[in-house]
């Protein structure tokens, strides 16, 4: 018993450094990517012409009809058979931005259609250009509803990048699984890294929070 | 069956005194994607391979029915330590630290390790040559210490399909895997070009991996290896799936 | 606005010197036809919605638009802001744009007839996200390209016309309807349009805030104002209103000044209509 | 090439076949179990009782905040260490419907929030109790609204049964790595695994779209 | 209905007998008190909204209640109905129950005092998945355990007398806002109870369709259902009312007969709001 408390302590800076230097970055720079790119996503989708929204349809589709781990592999093992050979940080944050896209354009949409049309028209009377309208006045109503759901997916994503590790980038989940295998004691460091993704998760839900009160300002609570 | 007492000597022969998961039954966990030990004929077939073959036969001696229970690396000591198998035969090779915590039987697998490299490469020609180059890794092999050991940066990698491929795709230099597991990989697929650049002076052990509590199921075994090493069939399976007999 | 129209005065922004009457008018009453709309045609699918409408408004005068629910008001007011486009008809401003709803309407039109009026809807759409300032100078600053410091002069003193001058930074949600209304009307007002379009403005409001916007309008409409009104506040259609349309199933039964229509209609189906409005438990 | 697609095809059926016997039947159990235990969770978190409120918060807190493959191992492998050994099927069922529990019981939870207020208290006007009014009243309305959140919560729980196979379940793609481990193209048969996933996908994105419609006879369109 | 009370009649659902006139009251007027509240005290936080508002109503009275908005008539009829929870004060329903809450009140109190009256919602708040029959038989047949038989031939006796007996499988997305706050009223009706509350019955009506619903409210007090009703419509109150109260901040500013209260208010609150009423424009 005492070894192995001596192992989990010896253990939890390693796998927090891992998920400092890891998971977080690979999280945070795939997150900011994947929702500029999900809400290009979710503008095609929006799209009256059809080839347009069909091809976002498409994609959005085949991101979520896929496991991310064929994702992975595909970009990062199956890139070079056409020539492009990506290191493992591009490949996986590329991978990720690219889940997160397809994830996260439902999530807009669906906000941007929450906003009333009222907004859009108001934004009209006032001489707007759809762009203009969507910049000003939708945009920032959808990012009020939308910052739940979105960050529910950025939960997942923190834990999904554990799938990195598959790819050769070494995050959280992969320096416990060095752990276990060296010490054998799988059960016991797999629940000190859960112990470690919740606290992560605990730590971003706070942040979540935050935000949430700050978009909040503007309507009666 | 976890809380079987200590095995207390007298190792009887009769099956129900083992301590086993389900009685009767000699339950053992492989991996079941290890080629050439353990494996699927063809893909989605019949559970076949080396090790499967050698469990067998010891249940066999063992007047045990068998029962294959097939999970990852990663879960198979955790299931062994929560008493839901009775036996890893996964090509697990005998180190100190595994010593400590795990009884083995007598090896059936004694192999050298080889490093794998792009044909004409010619920078790695030993253990040496590996200092600051880059090497694919499965984590859970006990090549993945040999590599760190001989100072190249590990990569680590599902199994010897993604190291074989990221060797050829060029991102790493080598790959350091079972003799045997390369052996294989080049009777099936032609040499793919790739080659041996060298072989290590020690050999590893690889043997079947119990609990603790099991020392007369470790005894019992032990036996019955004895004896089919003596009726030739280990070298019979060796041939079959080598070319050569490899249990010693 | 992305655009200029080349008939366009210079003087558009009267306001310009603090100090100048934000409330004024921005065509000066003259008796001139300011617009004129011709056999607007408007379907939604197989439903025909309006079925030729012909609307003339001069310079300073007031229309008011009355009818039952579903007959076409709303439609017929988007059509005149560029929200809707017509299936066919024509749309003239004195001064331009002209458009003919025959043909596909050049982007570059739709923003100028756009730019023409202003539209004052019935839930008020103001900008959730914004205060009271930001809303009214939203439009000048963003589209007309005014620059901030003048829109926001203007916009305080327009603010401060209808009482909210010290609303200014509170946001939508923190105001009565009435207020949120009058808000409304002032981001209306601040785009300088050659028509104000009212869209029931009043029809979602405690009926003891009712008062307080209507006023708003008639003073506008007092001032000299060019406006097009959808109501059911008939007092106010009968003391503001110079025309009044009486619309059903998408064409205009009758029209008349407010007091042969509210006295005497000619139609018998403007008399049932007024009748529910007026005495609904008779 | 033609190697690779003799392959393919070879390896198709027993991968369908893995997908019809896996995952299919271990998904379809764990979301129906789950959705059961997500409703009573959901009414958990709502209800003004702080410690009950707080179970329910802890218990999705946990859940969401960590990674599924630990939530696997510890009841498959830790619960045996106190003595609770259960079979790998009915392990996994529980693991993933207690996953599902945690995941739907914010999406169930929104969607009855969603439900007016008026329409409690319609129910309550008409002499309902808190219990009617839920059961005839605001579910049957809230069912609607989650049936798009919680088809992509079923969704995700089709992907994330390939977990299953660490403990001992064979499905779709424990079929596919026991091909992949035999002919060593895990390429070639890891993308034909996704497009098996995606074609799984289309289908149930097909019931979706019948179901919504069936749900959707009552209001305007 | 969770339970019943012993001094309840049993002859209360009077209707049984199909051919019975399902738009009769259940309560026969008599002149006796059928309500009596008083010392009400409701407060949100530190708002207080009720303060100490007493009300008498008779069998067969029509009590209209009005006053501007967040003056709290919503909250008085919430109190009455049970949907919202007093801090103080009594009600007292002829009958029974007596709720005093100084105390917590016991659940079976909450529901027999549910039981008693029957709500009238400004947002009609019908069940939309549900078809007009099923939102009518709803209340008798889930919670009052009348035979679902029964319970449709009543309920389909009381949709003809208001005149939707063609609605019967609508669902309420598919009726006109009239129509849909008609089939509240009958949802409401079918319950049989001794009082009918209506909180704004028509405010979020076309007003074209006002008429229709004010019409059947009308009816139903002539035939001698008792009622409170929060309206604006004065000229309902004028018409129909037995007493009208006008409240302000909390409390009862005013109460009297029509006429006297219309006319000749001795109150300025309540001249003033009837001013803005009834002269938006002046
Ligand atoms: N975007 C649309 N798509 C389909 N039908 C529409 C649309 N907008 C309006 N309609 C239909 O056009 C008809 C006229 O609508 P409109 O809103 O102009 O009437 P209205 O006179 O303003 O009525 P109300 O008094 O209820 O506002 C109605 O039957 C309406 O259902
Ligand atoms: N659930 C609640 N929580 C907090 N405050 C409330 C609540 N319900 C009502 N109030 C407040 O109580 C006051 C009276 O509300 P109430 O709805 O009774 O007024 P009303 O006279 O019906 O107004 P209206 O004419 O707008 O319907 C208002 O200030 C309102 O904001
Ligand atoms: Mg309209
Ligand atoms: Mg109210």
């Amino acid at each position: 018993m005492n070894e192995n408390l001596q192992l989990f302590l010896d253990s939890f800076w390693p796998i927090v450094l891992g998920g400092l230097t890891g998971t977080i970055p690979l999280a945070l720079a795939s997150f900011a990517i994947g929702l500029v790119l999900a809400l290009a996503v979710a503008l095609m989708r929006l799209s009256k012409n059809r080839v347009v929204s069909g091809i976002a349809r498409f994609y959005i589709s085949v991101i979520r009809g896929t496991p991310l781990l064929v994702q992975l592999f595909v970009i990062f093992y199956g890139m070079p058979t056409v020539g492009i050979v990506l290191d493992p940080w591009p490949s996986a944050i590329i991978a990720f931005s690219l889940n997160v896209g397809g994830y996260a354009a439902e999530v807009i949409r669906a906000a941007i259609l929450s906003v009333p049309k009222g907004q859009w028209e108001a934004g009209y009377t006032i001489g707007m250009s759809n762009g203009t309208a969507l910049r000003r006045i939708i945009l920032p109503q959808a990012a009020r509803v939308s910052v739940p759901p979105l960050s529910n997916t950025f939960i997942s994503l923190v834990k999904d990048t554990s799938l990195a590790s598959l790819i050769l980038v070494t995050e959280l989940f992969r320096v416990s699984q060095e752990i276990a295998a060296f010490s054998g004691q799988f059960m016991l460091i797999y629940l000190e890294a859960a112990l470690i993704y919740w606290l992560f998760c605990l730590v971003l839900s706070g942040g979540q929070s935050r935000l949430e009160k700050r978009l909040d300002r503007y309507v009666a609570t | 069956s976890s809380g079987a007492p200590e095995a207390s000597g007298g190792a009887s022969a009769a099956g129900d005194d083992f301590g086993l998961v389900k009685a009767g039954t000699l339950t053992v966990a492989t991996e079941g994607t290890y080629r050439p030990f353990s494996f699927h004929e063809d893909g989605a077939g019949d559970l076949v391979g080396y090790d499967v073959e050698v469990a067998e036969a010891v249940a066999d001696k063992l007047g045990l029915e068998i029962d294959f229970q097939e999970t990852q690396w990663d879960a198979i000591f955790a299931g062994l330590d929560a008493g839901r198998f009775d036996v890893i035969a996964n090509q697990v090779s005998i180190n100190p630290e595994r010593e400590e915590q795990y009884l083995f039987s007598a090896p059936y697998t004694v192999s050298s390790g080889v490093i794998v490299v792009n044909e004409g490469d010619t920078s790695i020609s030993s253990f040496d040559d590996l200092a600051g180059k880059t090497t694919a890794q499965s984590l859970t092999s006990n090549w993945y210490e040999l590599a760190t050991e001989s100072g190249a940066n590990v990569e680590a990698v599902e199994g010897w399909a993604q190291a074989v491929a990221l060797l050829q795709q060029g991102r790493v230099d080598a790959t350091i895997n079972d003799e045997l597991t390369y052996l294989d990989f080049v009777n099936t697929n032609g040499q793919s070009g790739i080659e041996v650049a060298a072989t290590t002076d020690d050999s590893s052990l690889s043997a079947l991996t119990f609990t603790k509590d099991k020392a007369d199921l470790v005894a019992a075994v032990d036996a019955a290896l004895e004896e089919l090493r003596a009726e030739g069939v280990l070298a019979e399976l060796g041939e079959k799936y080598f070319g050569a007999d490899v249990s010693e | 606005m992305s655009q200029r129209e080349p008939g366009r005065r210079d003087d558009e922004h009267r306001a310009d010197v603090p100090g100048g009457d934000p409330l004024a008018p921005s065509e000066t009453p003259d008796d001139s036809v300011l617009l004129q709309a011709r056999g607007i045609r408007k379907s939604f699918g197989d439903n025909e919605v309006l079925r030729s409408i012909d609307l003339e408004v001069r310079r300073g005068e007031v229309v008011v638009l009355i009818g039952p629910s579903g007959s076409g008001k709303t439609t017929v007011l988007r059509s005149l802001n560029g929200l809707e486009t017509p299936d066919a008809g024509t749309i003239d401003f004195a001064g331009g744009p002209s458009l003919d709803f025959a043909a596909p309407i050049p982007k570059a039109s739709r923003f100028a007839l756009r730019d023409r009026s202003a539209m004052v809807f019935q839930q008020h759409n103001l900008f959730p996200h914004m205060t009271v300032i930001e809303n009214v100078i939203e439009g000048p600053v963003r589209v007309q390209r005014v620059p901030k410091a003048r829109a926001i002069a203007e916009a305080s003193a327009l603010l401060d016309r209808v009482g909210l001058a010290d609303k200014r930074d509170a946001y939508p949600f923190e105001l009565s309807g009435g207020q949120q209304q009058r808000v409304g009307i002032v981001r209306a007002l601040a785009l300088k349009p050659r028509l104000l379009l009212f869209d029931e403005p009043t029809s979602a409001l405690d009926p003891e805030l009712v008062g307080e916007v209507l006023q708003v309008i008639k003073e506008l409409a007092d001032e000299g104002w060019t406006m097009v009104v959808v109501t059911h506040e008939l007092s106010f259609a009968r003391q503001a209103a110079d025309e009044v349309l009486f619309m059903d199933g998408g064409v205009v039964v009758e029209r008349g000044a407010p007091a042969q229509i509210f006295t005497n209609p000619t139609e018998e189906r403007t008399r049932r209509f007024l009748d529910r409005i007026l005495r609904p438990l008779d």
